[in-house]
């Protein structure tokens, strides 16, 4: 049996790795599918976290978390969209009139 | 034994998967990546015995989610020069990944042989399979004690639905475009006085 | 009783008047009621002086209304009546009464007179309350009272900046010595639990002895003490504001910077005599200050051009005699020195003021000269005067002087005595030499001013008339035992002072010398000497002044021509205290205000919430509006929660 | 009748307050005058009801109104009065209509903003001196600042902004040092008790331990310092008189200053009486390095009215002094200085006040308060030359005067305190009247050097009828202090006396006072306080 | 284990009234979108505003005085629950007569946005009814998925359009942290239900993955409520979103944030004190002095007031921080009252500027200059609620300060309430700044660009609150305070 400490340090390690995404990617899909992968990483926690403590709940969780991936997948895409329409962009470094 | 080494191998290709992720160039590459490292981990979640789970993240999350991202990179198309560069000047890397490196290290720090205690209300393996399997078992706890946030999530999802149709119409009075530029200019006016 | 308190409200009556109701009364007006009131005022002591003599001159504490009455702390408004008091509310009744009326002539070319004779009838009631007061802090109040009235005539003219100045000099110089009084009350209120001076010297003679505490006390008490009378009185150091004072009106100088309020620092020692013997220490000091000041200021005298700078160096040095006095134990010498002084220098400096008028206010005795046939009255009245100050026996001024001087001599030694012969000699000499330089010889001024001579009217001279008088016969209340055979009058003020002015029993060691008898022979030497020094300085004064300035005058001041120009700079006193203390004062508060308050004080509060803002605006600056930053300042801050969970 | 009777306080501080509100709500700008001036009367009579009523006798609270505000923790609504109180409350009455009169000219339509912000200054003030609630007191005390912030900042001089930002800001980072502090000692309190007050008469019994006592007086004091403005804390003070308007200056040096010594003889003081035993060296010398500084400076400036500014941190320095004169080997508080310090509190504000009213005459004549602008104004103005004096008189503190009673009787005490201190600050004497004497030479006396200068007429009635009550007063206190004296002689004794008791309790309590530790819930400090303190003739609930 | 189909009681339909009330103005508003006829400002307006009041009513009349959880635990009744659902209708009521009177009326007054706004609203309400994770994530996600596309595309520009994308990514990052949190919770307990926490933490307080959940949670928290250093995205989002979405979401999301760590903390994770405790008094610290240092640097109205809102995040975590060592009712309490305080102020505030910016597109600081002389009423309004933002008596904002600085002394946590105090102090400074631009200074050619339309709705509205400010400064507070009392003494007894 696989201890649970290596579940939920993969996880943690697929976190970071999606932190780095957001924080260096200046593609705003890129970012967004860097969020993406920490949904994964705590749908990952949800899922074994839910099999070691013999309760469902934990996977009834990751079927919301991916709902709301969708969701915000559709609102952020729809956003990136209306983005490049206007402004013919999606770089992050356009972004930056708000400052201060 | 063996899933311990199962575990491992997909462990390794899961962290491999989303590092070229975030380090692709070209957004579809990265985003066949993603539809890679998604398989993988609900590999993980059918090895955890989370079928329902391991079904609707292939099917949902890469049948829908991610193919929406790849829709829509397609539709951009970008130009090159906006795929791949990064979002922060290199001292802030270095800084950044310096950060997250110590991060990491915190976190595996805090690991210890602590085992979990077992809150649970549902019992071993043996009971999901008396219930009917993992698909079922999901589905009645879903449906009896989860019933109102899945009712609420149909609500989530409509917002979103709306939301994206009002950010993606095209604006209707194309004459409002240029109200900011009024405004702006309605205070230059002020300031230098009307010409 | 209720005559003290006529006596009293009387002045103030009428500086009510003259300075509230009186605005604009013509000048006679003005006069009579200041004058006015003065006179019923001196009636009010003559008739209080009958009366309280009548009842055997026994002290008298009367109680008007409480005044400040805090915790322990009691200073009532109490009056003390007796001899001692008596004598001074005569001095500055009379006095003032012939100074009053003086002024209504010399005042007479001013438009508006109600606010001189306000001031000087305001002057007159602090000064009653300084005399009459029976505990320190009502005298206090006449004492900073009569400093307010100085400050405010000095400055009468104030359309003269330097008479405002002149005012302020005096107002703040005194102040120097109102710390010191203040000092000396605290210390006598922490030591001895009272400020009144009947309660204080009740303690002093009753039975109980002192504590060595309290004894020690009376030392510093006393300092404290007679650092508020060189203030007042015009000792050294304290001295300077009272040569500039003298830029007020010759009535003002007369009453106030002559015969009155300079008094009160001799009046005050007298008044706490008690303790003063109590501390022979401060005695020595006040002997040699006395001494030192009697003879530096005549100095400075001797060749003084300007005629009340002359006479005001003069009462300076005459201050310098009665404090003497009160050194050296004599205090009923320096009280009969106060009332000759009193009357001698007001008719001097009342006689200045008849030539000033008649110069048209020209005071340099360079334009003056030969005035003796143009004033005969002033030039017989001031002759008077000049006998009197420089001693000529028989006149009042020889008895007082005299005495002072021989005290010295037993008391103090003969270094002390010598300092003040010295001075006295001086004094005959720069006396005679102002007497000269302005009724003799030619006159030497414009003939504008010549053809304009002439005698002032009677409400002028007439004063000068009576105070001549007093000054020649006034000697006679106090006839040493000396001249006994030759002149049958006893020691009449002597005896009057007896029951007021006695040794307290824990002091009177150090004071056996006063008492104890001494061969004639040496009372004669004294006296001889100080009768020749006058004759032979006033002969040589004669010699170089009596027809004007005479070549060997000028060739003297050419031969010592260092001396000369210390002497005709007053030593440069004032511009060493103006280099040492006032200019390093303002010095040090520009730099307070300019560098301290402004750029460290003020800029350390500004300061803080600069670099507030300068911090804020360079993290401002910093961020961005990168999301990338955003994410990466979040990350940090999560690690920092973190951290604290792994330490 | 009864209930004004009962109720005189409430009556006597909310009277300006809906006078305020009435004349926001009133167009008419005379019409408003009118109000302004008939509701500060209104609290002046107020105000004298209380005064001819006043039992001098008593120690305790009179005229008290209690009731409980927010039940929840214990903060209530008392208002009471005592001799430490009365004097300054009849100084705010008796200078509000004064002031009204001398802005009575002013006909700019915002003015009738400015009589309600006023008249709601007034209330502030009359309710932090009468708040016997912490709480309560604080918020007068904080709401007082809104008025003065405006006042200054709009009606102000050039540089208003700057002087009004800096008043408000440094009084308020002080206060909430205080509160901190006041919260922390009602604690301690509830500790003590076992109920939940803010009571003043309630946190009187905290008693903390020695060390924690150190803390919340430095809290309270520094609040309290900033506003009197002891030495360090003071820079405000040049600024926020030079830039404010007239009746701003003159409410600020005549009443606002004064709550900060108030404050310390009513909070610091009597909660802390240990540790104002330990600080009360470094506060006389802190006080005499401002009355000496203060001078200095004032003897500097060019602006009448700074130099009046500086002058007020001399001054007040000497009210601290006598606020802290701590004799007896720590045991107990001169009475003398404390008598004076309430004195020189009052007399303050009306010479200072006067002085402000005057350099404000002559601004508005001029517009200018240079020094260098003026000479030989006592030929053309001589009442104004006459008041002046006398307001300068008062203010060098000469035999006669208000000032002298004051100044003397702080200067006695502290002398049995400190006699270093004492002589120190009798420096002050001499330098105020180098500073004030200067100030009046330079505007009354000498040649008239300016033509401007020639033509200027003397006081107007009205301006006559605002600066002479002043002046006439403080001739009046300092010839019959006993008036005003024989009103506080009993608080201040008990002041006093409270200090002495409490003090040794304080020590009794404490039983290790070297072991510091903030967690008052280990210590075996929670002995039930039996020695009450005889503090007033109120219950506390 | 059985799974029972839940049963629709009376008493859950009455207490979930309030949402279904929203979800339904969300859905009228929505179908009213798609007929031309019934698209109109006033009849949205009229349509959402009686929804809101009904609700409104719901919340507030059909509460059970003590706590009951309804469909297994997902939905609470309550008064903590009623007061989070009251407090958020009312700022949602407020706002939407606030849109009534401004430029931005035709925009908002359409039925998509309306609707969105609607089911935000439920989803907040969602969110302070629940003690569920799941449900709380799934309300929080309706909420900020529609607060997304409101602050951007209500009327969108480039600058919103940053706005909404930064606070998009910044948002699911911010999700993601919270989710973290929950789920290691879940890995070490099992449980995904605070108040079945509250057994369970005590015992796994030194579990290093509940300690490691506990900060996730804690930053994901901070996040929503805008504190430092997790606020960057509010100053952005504040100043691109159309005032009344700000003032919406600096208010509402506060209400729902705070009854959410009211649960969190005092339920939840109370067992587990000592961890959580570090981390909020760091972040209570460093949002005061950030939020008000940087306030001082600001000349966009609105990115002060964003920045003041973040400071006052750490006044009211400040109140949190107390949570736990005491008594839970009095700093609950303390800082319920600080919420209702401060959401009137700040609604106050974002009003005034609202409908000062009819002319100007984003309100500067030099652009009101001299406002007092024009618009006098508007100007004392923003005077008092600047005033009570920092905190100044006799204002409401000063009574708040002192409970929660009460409560926090009460914990022992001297050196926090000493860092409140001196950032009120400095805070006082921009604050002033804006009452010294109003009232102080001559005013600038840009005045004159304001040309705001006169509205007595407007008037009334916003002088009710100063009012109330007021009156919650002198005479109210015990009245509203025992109310909060009896609804902290709700959770305290769960």
């Amino acid at each position: 049996m696989v201890p649970l400490d290596h579940y939920l340090v993969l996880a943690m390690i697929l976190f970071c790795i999606g932190t780095l995404g957001i924080v260096l990617r200046r593609n705003i899909i890129m970012v967004m599918m860097s969020i993406e992968l920490l949904l994964n990483a705590i749908n990952l926690v949800f899922v074994s976290a839910s099999t070691y403590n013999q309760n469902l709940d934990g996977q009834v969780m990751v079927f919301f978390v991916i709902t709301v991936a969708a969701c915000e997948a559709a609102i952020g895409l729809a956003m990136v969209i209306a983005l490049f329409r206007k402004y013919g962009t999606i770089d992050t470094q356009f972004l930056r009139t708000l400052r201060g | 034994m063996g899933q311990i080494t199962i575990f491992y191998i997909l462990a390794f290709l899961a962290t491999a998967c989303s590092l070229l992720v975030i380090s692709s160039k070209n957004p579809v590459t990265s985003a066949i990546y993603l539809v890679c490292d998604l398989f993988i981990l609900a590999g993980i979640y059918a090895s955890l015995q989370a079928e329902f789970v391991a079904a609707i993240q292939i099917i949902v999350y890469t049948g829908a989610v991610v193919v929406l991202f790849v829709f829509v990179i397609m539709l951009l198309n970008l130009a090159p020069n906006e795929q791949s560069s990064l979002g922060l000047k290199l001292p802030d890397i270095g800084f950044t990944l310096l950060t997250v490196l110590s991060f990491l290290i915190v976190t595996v720090l805090l690991v210890n042989e602590q085992s979990s205690v077992s809150g649970g209300a549902l019992g071993p393996p043996e009971a999901i399979a008396q219930l009917g399997g993992n698909t079922r078992a999901v589905g009645m706890t879903l449906f009896t004690k989860f019933v109102w946030p899945f009712e609420l999530a149909s609500f989530l999802i409509l917002a979103a639905i709306i939301g994206a149709v009002h950010i993606a119409k095209k604006d209707p009075k194309p004459a409002d475009k240029a109200y900011g530029n009024l405004k702006a200019s309605n205070r230059e006016k002020a300031i230098y006085g009307s010409p | 009783m209720i005559l003290l308190w006529i006596l009293m409200l009387l002045p103030l009556v009428g500086a009510f008047f003259n300075g509230i109701i009186l605005r604009k009364a013509p000048k006679s007006i003005s006069h009579a009621v200041g004058a006015g009131t003065l006179i019923a005022a001196f009636g009010c002591a003559v008739a209080l002086f009958m009366d309280f003599m009548g009842q055997g001159g026994a002290s008298k504490v009367v109680l008007a209304f409480d005044w400040i009455d805090a915790g322990q702390f009691q200073a009532p408004f109490r009056y003390i009546v007796d001899r001692l008091s008596l004598l001074m509310v005569l001095i500055i009744t009379g006095i003032g009464s012939l100074i009053h009326i003086y002024a209504g002539g010399y005042m007479h070319e001013e438009k508006a007179t109600w606010r001189f004779f306000s001031y000087l009838n305001l002057f007159v009631f602090m000064m009653l309350q300084l005399v009459l007061g029976d505990n320190l802090l009502v005298m206090f109040i006449g004492w900073e009272g009569v400093g307010l009235c100085s400050y405010l005539l000095i400055g009468y003219w104030y359309e003269e900046d330097q008479n405002a100045q002149a005012g302020m000099k005096a107002f703040i110089v005194n102040r120097i010595g109102d710390i010191g009084f203040l000092i000396g009350i605290f210390l006598t209120y922490k030591f001895f639990g009272t400020i009144s001076f009947s309660e204080l010297r009740d303690l002093v003679f009753s039975g109980t002895s002192l504590t060595n505490g309290q004894l020690q006390a009376v030392t510093w008490i006393t300092l404290a003490f007679f650092i508020g009378a060189c203030g007042k009185s015009a000792q050294l150091p304290l001295y300077v504001w009272l040569p500039d004072a003298m830029a007020g009106p010759t009535p003002v100088s007369a009453l106030i910077h002559a015969a009155t309020m300079v008094t009160a620092g001799v009046y005050m020692m007298t008044r706490m005599h008690f303790f003063y013997y109590l501390a022979p220490d401060t005695q020595a000091l006040v002997a040699l200050v006395g001494a030192l000041t009697a003879l530096f200021a005549a100095s400075i005298a001797l060749v003084q051009t300007d005629i009340k700078k002359v006479l005001a160096y003069s009462t300076v040095s005459q201050l310098g005699y009665m404090v003497l006095g009160c050194g050296v134990g004599a205090y009923s010498a320096g009280v009969f020195h106060l009332l000759t002084h009193a009357c001698f220098k007001a008719l001097l400096f009342l006689g200045a003021g008849s030539v000033i008028v008649a110069m048209h206010h020209q005071q340099d005795m360079r334009h003056m000269g030969g005035l003796k046939k143009h004033l005969p009255m002033t030039h017989g009245a001031m002759l008077m005067g000049l006998l009197a100050i420089i001693g000529f026996p028989g006149f009042s001024g020889f008895f007082s002087k005299d005495e002072i001087l021989w005290k010295a001599w037993t008391g103090a030694g003969p270094w002390i005595w010598g300092i003040a012969a010295l001075a006295a000699v001086f004094t005959s000499f720069y006396m005679v030499r102002m007497f000269m330089l302005t009724f003799y010889g030619k006159f030497r001024g414009d003939h504008h001013t010549e053809s304009h001579l002439h005698e002032t009217s009677w409400i002028m001279w007439a004063p000068l008339i009576v105070l001549a008088a007093l000054s020649a016969g006034i000697g006679f209340l106090n006839v040493p035992p000396l001249l006994h055979h030759f002149i049958p009058l006893g020691e009449t003020f002597h005896h009057y002072l007896e029951p007021v002015i006695a040794f307290p029993p824990q002091g009177l060691l150090h004071w056996e010398h006063l008492v104890a008898e001494h061969p004639h022979s040496q009372e004669w030497m004294v006296m001889g000497i100080s009768v020749a020094g006058m004759v032979c300085a006033s002969l040589f004064a004669i010699a170089l002044y009596g027809k004007g300035f005479s070549p060997l005058a000028e060739s003297l001041a050419r031969r010592f021509p260092n001396a000369h120009k210390l002497l005709e700079n007053k030593y440069y006193i004032d511009e060493f205290y103006d280099a040492a203390i006032v200019q390093p004062l303002k010095d040090v508060s520009l730099f307070l205000w300019k560098i301290v308050d402004v750029s460290i004080i003020d800029a350390a509060v500004n300061g803080i919430a600069q670099s507030c803002a300068l911090l804020a605006g360079v993290t401002s600056f910093k961020m961005t509006g990168s999301l990338h930053r955003h994410a990466v300042v979040m990350i940090v801050g999560l690690l920092c929660m973190l951290t604290a969970l792994v330490f | 009748m009864d209930f004004v009777n009962n109720h005189i306080l409430s009556i006597m501080t909310f009277i300006p307050l809906v006078t305020a509100l009435a004349i926001a709500a009133i167009g008419n700008l005379r019409f408003a005058k009118m109000v302004a001036m008939a509701g500060s009367i209104a609290a002046f009579f107020a105000s004298l009801h209380v005064w001819y009523w006043f039992d001098s006798q008593t120690t305790g609270l009179q005229f008290v109104e209690s009731f409980v505000w927010i039940p929840t923790f214990g903060i209530k609504y008392i208002l009471g009065i005592d001799g430490l109180s009365l004097l300054l409350v009849m100084l705010t009455t008796f200078l509000t209509p004064l002031i009204l009169l001398s802005v009575w000219h002013e006909e700019e339509p915002k003015q009738k903003w400015f009589l309600a912000l006023f008249m709601s200054l007034e209330c502030g003030m009359l309710g932090s001196l009468l708040a016997f609630d912490f709480v309560l007191f604080y918020i007068f005390w904080e709401a007082m600042l809104i008025p003065m912030y405006f006042m200054i900042g709009v009606w102000g001089g050039k540089n208003r902004v700057y002087a009004t930002t800096k008043f408000i800001i440094y009084t308020f980072a002080g206060s909430l040092l205080m509160l901190i502090a006041g919260v922390v000692l009602y604690i301690l309190a509830y500790e003590k008790t076992g109920y939940y007050s803010t009571s003043l008469l309630d946190l009187y019994q905290a008693a903390p331990g020695i060390r924690d006592q150190m803390w919340l007086f430095v809290a309270f004091a520094v609040a309290f310092a900033i506003k009197v403005p002891v030495f360090p804390f003071h820079t405000w003070l040049p600024d926020a008189h030079t830039e404010a308007p007239t009746a701003g200056s003159v409410i600020l040096a005549g009443v606002l200053l004064k709550l900060g010594t108030y404050g310390l003889l009513r909070f610091a003081i009597p909660l802390f009486p240990a540790a104002t035993a330990t600080f009360a060296p470094l506060i006389m010398t802190l006080g005499v390095i401002g009355i000496i500084y203060g001078a200095l400076n004032a003897w500097m400036q060019k602006d009448a009215k700074k130099m009046v500014a500086y002058s007020s941190v001399s001054h007040l320095g000497f009210v601290v002094i006598g606020c802290l004169a701590v004799v007896a080997g720590g045991k107990s508080l001169s009475p003398e200085a404390l008598t004076g310090a309430v004195y020189q509190m009052i007399n303050h504000g009306i010479s200072t006040g006067a002085l402000f009213f005057l350099v404000g005459i002559i601004y508005e004549r001029r517009h200018t308060r240079m020094l260098e602008d003026f000479g030989g104004l006592a030929k053309t103005m001589p009442w104004f030359a006459v008041m002046l004096i006398t307001a300068t008189l008062s203010s060098v503190g000469l035999p006669g005067t208000g000032g002298f009673v004051g100044e003397f009787l702080i200067l006695l005490g502290s002398f049995q305190a400190n006699p270093l201190i004492a002589i120190g600050a009798s420096l002050g004497v001499l330098l105020g009247a180098i500073y004030m004497l200067t100030l009046c030479k330079k505007i009354l006396f000498g040649p008239i050097k300016h033509e401007e200068n020639r033509n200027l007429k003397d006081l107007s009635p009205r301006e006559f009828a605002y600066v002479f009550p002043l002046a006439f007063l403080g001739i009046v206190m300092g010839v019959f202090p006993d008036i005003f004296l024989s009103k506080v002689r009993a608080s201040i004794e008990h002041l006093a006396s409270t200090f002495t008791n409490y003090r040794l309790e304080a020590q009794v309590l404490s039983p290790n006072p070297d072991k510091f530790t903030w967690d008052h819930r280990d210590q075996n400090t929670k002995v039930i306080h039996t020695i009450s303190t005889p503090l007033n003739t109120m219950n506390t609930p | 284990m059985a799974f029972e189909l839940p049963t629709l009681t009376l008493d859950f339909l009455l207490a979930a009234s309030p949402i279904f009330l929203m979800f339904l103005s969300g859905l009228v508003l929505m179908l009213a979108a798609v007929s031309p006829t019934l698209e109109k400002p006033g009849i949205g307006f009229g349509l959402i505003g009686t929804f809101l009041i009904a609700s409104l009513g719901a919340s507030l009349f059909l509460v059970p005085l003590s706590e009951k959880n309804h469909l297994a635990g997902t939905v609470i009744s309550g008064l903590i629950s009623a007061f989070g659902q009251s407090t958020i209708l009312m700022i949602s009521l407020i706002v939407v007569l606030l849109f009534q009177e401004t430029s931005l009326k035709s925009k908002f007054f359409r039925g998509e946005i309306l609707s969105l706004y609607s089911f935000c609203v439920a989803g907040m309400l969602v969110m302070v009814a629940s003690s569920d994770i799941i449900t709380l994530f799934v309300g929080l996600e309706i909420a900020s998925i529609c607060l997304y596309v409101l602050a951007g595309y209500t009327d969108p520009n480039r600058k919103s359009q940053e706005g909404a994308i930064k606070y998009f990514v910044l948002g699911s990052f911010g999700t993601a942290l919270l989710l973290m949190g929950f789920a290691l919770i879940y890995s070490a307990t099992g449980l995904i239900n605070l108040k079945d926490l509250v057994v369970q933490i005590p015992k796994l307080a030194d579990h290093r993955w509940v300690q490691l959940g506990s900060i996730f949670l804690v930053s994901g928290l901070a996040f929503k409520l805008a504190m430092a250093p997790f606020h960057l995205w509010a100053p952005d989002t504040y100043e691109a979103s159309p005032t009344g979405i700000t003032a919406f979401m600096a208010t509402s999301v506060k209400v729902m944030m705070i009854v959410f760590a009211f649960r969190l903390f005092s339920q939840g994770l109370i067992g587990a004190f000592a961890v959580w405790l570090p981390a909020l008094v760091f972040l209570a610290m460093s949002s005061m002095i950030i939020g008000n240092m940087m306030a001082l640097v600001q000349s966009s109205l609105k990115r002060m007031l964003a920045y003041s809102s973040i400071a006052h995040g750490g006044y009211m975590s400040l109140g949190l921080c107390a949570l736990g060592t005491n008594s839970l009712e009095l700093p609950l309490s303390s800082v319920m009252f600080y919420l209702v305080s401060y959401s009137l102020v700040s609604l106050c505030a974002f009003g005034i500027i609202m409908w000062l910016e009819s002319g100007v597109e984003n309100l500067t600081l030099q652009d009101i200059q001299g406002l007092s002389t024009k618009h006098p009423w508007a100007a004392l309004c923003l005077a008092a609620s600047m005033f009570a933002l920092a905190g100044m008596p006799p204002t409401g904002g000063f009574i708040a300060k002192l409970f929660v600085f009460k409560a926090a002394l009460d914990s022992q946590l001297y050196s926090l309430v000493l860092v409140g105090a001196l950032g009120s102090a400095l805070s006082l400074f921009y604050y002033l700044r804006v009452i010294v631009k109003m009232y102080m200074t001559k005013p600038h050619a840009t005045l004159s660009a304001l040309s705001p339309k006169p509205s007595l709705i407007l008037a009334c509205l916003l002088g009710t609150i100063v009012v109330t400010v007021l009156l919650l400064g002198t005479i109210l507070p015990e009245a509203l305070f025992q109310q909060l009392l009896k609804a902290a003494e709700n959770i305290a007894l769960n």
